[in-house]
């Protein structure tokens, strides 16, 4: 099952990243900055949600000193 | 809460990472003070979505 | 399971109205033009799906008495 | 029936109610118009498209 | 089930050439190349998965006679 | 591999097919040069997607 979602990760990543990155015609290769795009784009995906759990956890301490 | 945090995400991505490109720190600031705004605000929106369609269904 | 779908309904609200209210970049809080256009979108989709219904009854009736 | 219910909803609303806003009498009968036109042709294209999609797969 | 997964093509197309070809607001009517569009469009989607599924087999037949 | 297909075919039919129009045999090459291409770069985008991905999470 974890591998089932990881392939689904990895599709919804493609499409998303794709729509970001690939904006003009397919080529015959991609452009460097398509390629360094395409890269980027999972890890500062993966970035937003590290940083998204971070943010929460930390209001949540917060809530709870108050 | 997975499938709320899975959309906070998905649209703060769209909104604050225009131009995914390695990390920098001066436009790294930006962002995560744009992110944390983002999940205030998507916060707020389902809250208040969540307040008008209770208010209409019942 | 009515209560599932209560939820689901309110993820797709939230994130439809989402993308139609707020097109600028987010700020410490909503504007008082986005703040109405979320509640009014809500209501303004639910009047419509209720339109919609009433419509296609109506088109029945029609049908029935020709 | 409920998923063309809701795919019609959703592209009608799309179009005929671009700026959400309280109910107004005159902008309201703008509206329904568009509405009543979007859901007829939403209609037309499902059968338009079931029709070409199944003379072509059968 | 093949009925399900037909019905659920035929949304899926509805949606898509929906987008593509119904740019304006409706009217009483489609426009002549609005009706043309919708029509052409479900053709050439099956064109194109019809072309992607050939053009899969012809590189794995070239893959393994290198 | 199914969802791999139909995602390929979604991207690539809404980049190469901008307008539906019936088969032209000019229109049609420069449309099935498109698709290739958009094939190929799919597939490479995810392939480097995967790799990327998995770098990361294990």
């Amino acid at each position: 099952q974890a591998q089932a979602r990881l392939h689904q990760s990895i599709h919804t990543f493609t499409s998303m990243c794709w729509d970001k990155c690939i904006t003009g015609t397919p080529s015959t290769r991609f452009s460097r900055s398509e390629e360094s795009c395409l890269a980027n784009c999972v890890d500062r995906f993966l970035d937003t949600s590290l940083f998204m759990v971070k943010q929460i956890e930390h209001q949540r301490e917060q809530a709870r000193y108050q | 809460a997975q499938e709320l945090m899975n959309k906070t995400n998905e649209k703060c991505f769209a909104k604050c990472v225009t131009k995914p490109s390695t990390s920098l720190s001066s436009s790294e600031e930006a962002r995560t003070t744009c992110l944390s705004r983002c999940l205030d605000r998507y916060m707020e929106a389902f809250n208040l979505v969540s307040k008008v369609y209770i208010a209409r269904v019942s």
